[in-house]
């Protein structure tokens, strides 16, 4: 239990670039983009994680309980809407692209080679 | 086991430490099993759906990190705000293609 | 309380959104909307410059929100801006200001797109440069990111900015993602996000595994943003595409923040920890010269100008990793008055081809054959400042040469000029040829390369409309920043300050004090001791000398089909054609897998130095 | 590279990069021990210097606020991005959509769909202002509650209106929301440095009842900016792809 959260961030980030370098289709590019960005958050709260802690939110509970640290969740919640952002403007050029080369497969996306 | 096994604070609803080791590594099991069908649907629509799902996934697993905000913003943006981004770029690469 | 610092990244972010709100109002009035985005660049370049100067004796220290550190421990975000990292922002601001006088009206803008997305490009960079913060670096580093992006894109009708912008948003993600990843396992094992404090900590004990994994992973995103060979492939499709204000930032300032950020994680944080092994060094040095030779190779046989310019500038950027690896202060001190030169020269080279750009509307080099007599004062400039490339002395380009080939033959590595001087041969001979064919028509218009032709040919002009004359607000930039890059060298004693600079970045423990107990450290001390930072004979002769190759094989390039004995090595490139388009294939595919095996590569090697 | 070489080269690549990331993932202090001092000590002063119960939102609007300018900043470049990539270009003019064309002014939802969708749409624009105003409260904020203020957008949508609705939120109006939620972010900090403190320093009185609504200063209207910042951030990009798909853009040959 100690390690097993790790290997399966490890196993989302392997997973999410397999995905990316096999990909066929633009849009499902941009989707193992996001796995693999799922793989930081995974990690993140792992590593901020206290067993038998509560959440940091001392509304009903004394300050000095043990808790979870809260920093991790504020950088978690940053990322998520860079996430949010990078994919939305992929998501744009994707758009753009299928106009301009009329098929969304990387291979085929070249313009500037050599 | 580490030594930090004492319970912080016991009310009704709190979840015994041997009970949360076992709710973690399914919801981790979940995660995992979900990322990759994600990655190997490759129908993009079916991907979306799958990515949908993923965030809840991801949102559940959250909360058993005790991290009720990361929850709320992953649910919003995981697993609704992005789908309906990707579904509509979906939809203008199809209806070209039509 | 010295503002300076939070306003040098504050002031574009306010002026981007005061530009954003009024977008209906400044859509109609270009002029005013030039005008504010002109003086907010101007302004923040000030506001380095002042602060450049202030920080002549010390790091300024910033603390946002008032939270200062309490005995040790950082609760809040700082800016810690040395000599050097303000230096280069205050580069980075007079770059935009250049750039932002070039497009002065006549660089097609949409509503208040482009001037908004300028400014958030300067408050990116500025703040990646004055960062304290570890994971505030990743947040600048994704702005930074984000504008570029989008700026790339500019022209969605063409498919090669989009093809462009794909491969550098989906490259430069991986690498930020695999950034956060190193910076989420150094707080996992730290408990801390201020660099200094981090620094502090890892190196009371031995570097374990951990350490190894998190120094590579947060330099992945910057080594790629460097474009360092194997991460390099993304820069050449982007630069190519971008409109010629963004190229200019592209080549003289991005790409040398990304490795910036690689020397101030190296020096301020795992620098103790990592107990400067010369495995490390190596492995780094090595990199740095293949980067060099390879952007070098690619180089030459370019035709379309705006791709050759983005290959010099993968060649310099291995040039400038090779200096910060030798971790002396005179190769720190030769890296940094490079990079200055560097970007003076390279912007201007830009702003030119912008300008063949505008009046002839094509950027390939076999169309334009001669067809720039016309354009006079650019050709002069252009030429300039293709000598400057070659590391001619006059030029900052050759004091920082010089001064990293010094250094690195004092410490018995005296083949670095060799490759050094190969690399600006090739450079400055593939740039000068085209100065010479393009405006002085010399010699016969080079081999038409149909694959090379077909991505030139698709480029429509960017201003609004061809004009039969040079506009003084494309030029003046141009000419100023190339007349700059010679006044670099002509400042009072420049060697001794900036290698105090370099010092002062090397020293961790003086930066630790001055970040987390405000404590005055006059002299600071790195690993190597300051050596003279002065000119020898020997320098010029090399300067000459490899100014002179470049003309020689500029010559030889033009003339090749009058000189029988050479027909077969001049071919537009014909031999190397075919290898190079295997690798720089345009795909994304293959650029995320030469990431992971570049990865897989270094990490190996690293783990060997310590394991 | 082939297909067939790629694989191979990312599998032997992937194998030794997983191999070494787990070498370093391995050094961690192990899951649920986490040993840093940053946590523990932002939980014991939060309460006591920013009066807010919800020390995630404190950690953000607060200690951390500087990351957050710049992650809005990021927002707000990559909806002018959106926006650039996706603008009306010259050679394109714009034709209804197909289905439009033919006087169906929708694709044909059902009155279901569209009966619950108008009903939700006011409902959640509340919610949406609740979590954005409940930052230093409950585990929520700016975030979450400018996505959900997006979300009641898009429910309008669903109910077949955006035709509609286009009229009355064109893209400028939008536009400047967006821009004065980053810009109002960015000014709060100002207003800090206008009375000499460090930018961002929180300089609104922080209230009596901690967690409560109008407590811990400028967390409460930082957090207000975000939600206004983000909602219309995403509000712009949805509306921008859904003009690119109801309404075809055509080049003119």
């Amino acid at each position: 239990m100690q390690v097993f959260p790790f290997v399966v961030v490890a196993w989302i980030l392997g997973v999410g670039l397999y995905g990316i370098v096999t990909s066929r289709h633009l849009v499902h590019l941009i989707v193992c983009l996001i796995i693999v960005q799922s793989s930081t958050y995974v990690l993140l709260l792992g590593v901020g994680y206290v067993t038998g802690a509560v959440a940091p939110y001392f509304f009903d509970v004394p300050v000095h309980t043990p808790a979870v640290d809260p920093v991790v969740q504020a950088l978690a919640l940053t990322d998520v809407v860079v996430e949010a952002a990078v994919t939305a403007l992929l998501l744009a050029l994707a758009v753009q692209a299928h106009k301009r080369f009329g098929t969304l497969d990387p291979n085929e996306l070249v313009q500037l080679r050599g | 086991m580490n030594p930090a096994r004492v319970l912080a604070v016991v009310t009704p609803y709190t979840v015994t430490p041997g009970l949360m080791d076992a709710l973690q590594v399914t919801v981790l099991v979940l995660v995992a099993a979900g990322a990759t069908a994600v990655v190997l649907t490759r129908v993009s629509a079916r991907q979306v759906i799958a990515l949908s799902v993923y965030g809840l996934l991801l949102a559940v697993l959250f909360l058993t990190f005790q991290a009720p905000d990361v929850t709320l913003s992953e649910l919003t943006v995981g697993a609704v705000a992005l789908p309906i981004l990707l579904l509509l770029t979906l939809a203008k690469v199809r209806r070209r293609e039509k | 309380m010295n503002q300076l610092p939070a306003l040098a990244t504050v002031v574009p972010l306010l002026a981007a959104a005061a530009i954003s709100a009024l977008n209906p109002l400044l859509r109609a009035r270009r002029r005013l909307l030039d005008g504010t985005a002109i003086l907010t660049a101007a302004a923040v370049t000030v506001i380095l410059i002042v602060l450049l100067v202030q920080t002549a004796h010390g790091d300024v220290v910033y603390w946002f929100g008032g939270f200062r550190p309490s005995h040790g421990v950082a609760i809040g975000i700082d800016y810690a801006a040395g000599p050097l990292s303000t230096g280069l922002a205050c580069l980075a601001a007079l770059l935009v200001t250049a750039a932002m006088i070039f497009s002065w009206r006549y660089f097609e803008r949409i509503a208040t797109y482009y001037h908004a997305l300028m400014l958030t490009f300067l408050a990116g960079m500025t703040g990646f440069c004055l960062t304290g913060d570890i994971f505030d670096l990743f947040v600048w580093f994704e702005l930074m990111g984000v504008s570029a992006y989008a700026l790339t894109a500019y022209r969605p009708e063409e498919r090669g900015p989009i093809q462009g912008a794909l491969n550098f948003a989906i490259t430069n993600s991986v690498g930020a993602y695999l950034s956060l990843s190193g910076i989420a396992v150094i707080y996992g094992s730290t408990g801390a996000l201020n660099i200094a404090q981090i620094g502090r900590d890892i190196a009371r004990h031995r570097p374990g595994g951990l350490v190894v994994v998190a120094f590579l992973l947060i330099i992945t995103g910057l080594l790629i943003k460097g474009a360092i060979v194997p991460f390099h492939f993304w820069l050449a499709d982007a630069h190519a595409v971008a409109p010629t204000p963004v190229c200019v930032l592209f080549s003289g300032v991005m790409v040398e923040l990304g490795l910036y950020g690689v020397a101030r994680v190296y020096w301020s944080m795992f620098g103790q920890a990592l107990g400067h092994r010369s495995a490390i060094t190596g492995a780094f040095l090595a990199l740095g010269l293949l980067t060099t030779l390879v952007g070098a190779l690619y180089c030459f046989r370019e035709r379309h100008l705006k791709r050759l310019l983005a290959f010099s500038t993968i060649s310099h950027a291995g040039m400038f990793l090779t200096g910060i690896a030798l971790l002396t202060p005179l190769g720190l001190a030769g890296v940094a008055v490079y990079v200055a030169g560097h970007a003076l020269v390279k912007a201007a080279l830009f702003l030119c081809v912008g300008i063949v750009l505008h009046r002839l509307g094509s950027v390939n080099e076999s169309r334009l054959h001669g067809r720039g007599r016309p354009l006079r004062y650019t050709g002069v400039v252009f030429t300039l400042a293709a000598l400057g490339l070659s590391d001619l002395p006059p030029f900052a380009t050759f004091l920082g040469k010089a001064w990293i080939s010094g250094s690195g033959a004092t410490h018995g590595m005296t083949w670095i000029i060799v490759i050094f001087v190969v690399a600006s041969v090739l450079v400055g001979g593939a740039v000068l040829r085209v100065a010479g064919g393009v405006f002085y028509g010399l010699g016969d218009p080079p081999g038409e390369d149909q694959e090379m032709a077909r991505e030139a040919s698709e480029e429509t002009g960017e201003t609004e409309q061809g004009r039969q004359r040079t506009p003084l607000t494309m030029i003046a930039p141009a000419a100023v920043l190339v007349l700059a890059a010679i006044g670099i060298v002509f400042a009072p004693h420049l060697g001794p300050t900036v290698e105090a600079g370099a010092l002062r970045f090397q020293d961790q423990t003086a930066y630790n004090a001055t970040v987390l107990s405000g404590a005055r450290v006059a002299h600071p001390a790195g690993i190597f001791l300051a050596e003279h930072a002065g000119i020898t004979v020997a320098d010029v002769v090399t300067g000459v000398g490899s100014a002179a190759g470049a003309l020689v094989l500029a010559f030889l390039a033009l003339y090749w089909r009058r000189l029988p004995v050479l027909r077969r090595g001049f071919e537009p490139g014909a031999g190397l054609v075919r290898p190079i388009q295997r690798f720089q294939s345009g795909v994304v595919n293959d650029y995320v897998t030469w990431i992971v095996v570049g990865l897989a590569c270094l990490g190996g090697a690293l783990a060997f130095s310590i394991g | 590279m082939t297909a067939r070489q790629r694989l191979w080269a990312f599998l032997t690549g992937m194998a030794g990069l997983a191999a070494f990331y787990l070498w370093g993932l391995a050094g961690l202090p192990g899951f649920g021990a986490y040993p840093g001092p940053y946590g523990d000590i932002i939980n014991r002063i939060a309460l006591a210097q920013t009066n807010a119960t919800g020390v995630v939102s404190a950690v953000n609007f607060d200690y951390r606020g500087f990351d957050t300018v710049g992650e809005e900043f990021i927002l707000f470049a990559a909806a002018t991005g959106v926006a650039t990539v996706l603008r009306h270009l010259r050679g394109e003019r714009e034709r209804a959509a197909r289905d439009e064309a033919l006087g169906v002014n929708a694709p044909p939802t059902s009155e279901a769909v569209r009966m619950t969708a108008l009903i939700l749409a006011g409902p959640v624009l509340v919610l949406g202002w609740f979590l954005a105003s409940h930052a230093q409260t409950s585990p929520s904020g700016g975030f979450q509650g400018g996505v959900v203020l997006a979300t009641a957008f898009i429910l309008v949508y669903l109910a077949g209106q955006f035709l509609a609705l286009r009229r009355i939120s064109p893209v400028d109006i939008t536009d400047a929301v967006e821009a004065v939620g980053a810009g109002g972010f960015a000014a709060v900090g100002i207003a800090a440095v206008g009375m000499g403190l460090a930018y961002l320093t929180n300089f609104l009185p922080l209230g009596t009842i901690p967690g409560a609504v109008s407590s811990s200063g400028t967390i409460a209207l930082i957090s207000f900016f975000v939600g206004l910042e983000v909602g219309a951030a995403f509000i712009l990009i949805v509306s921008e792809l859904l003009e690119q798909t109801l309404l075809l853009r055509e080049e003119s040959r």
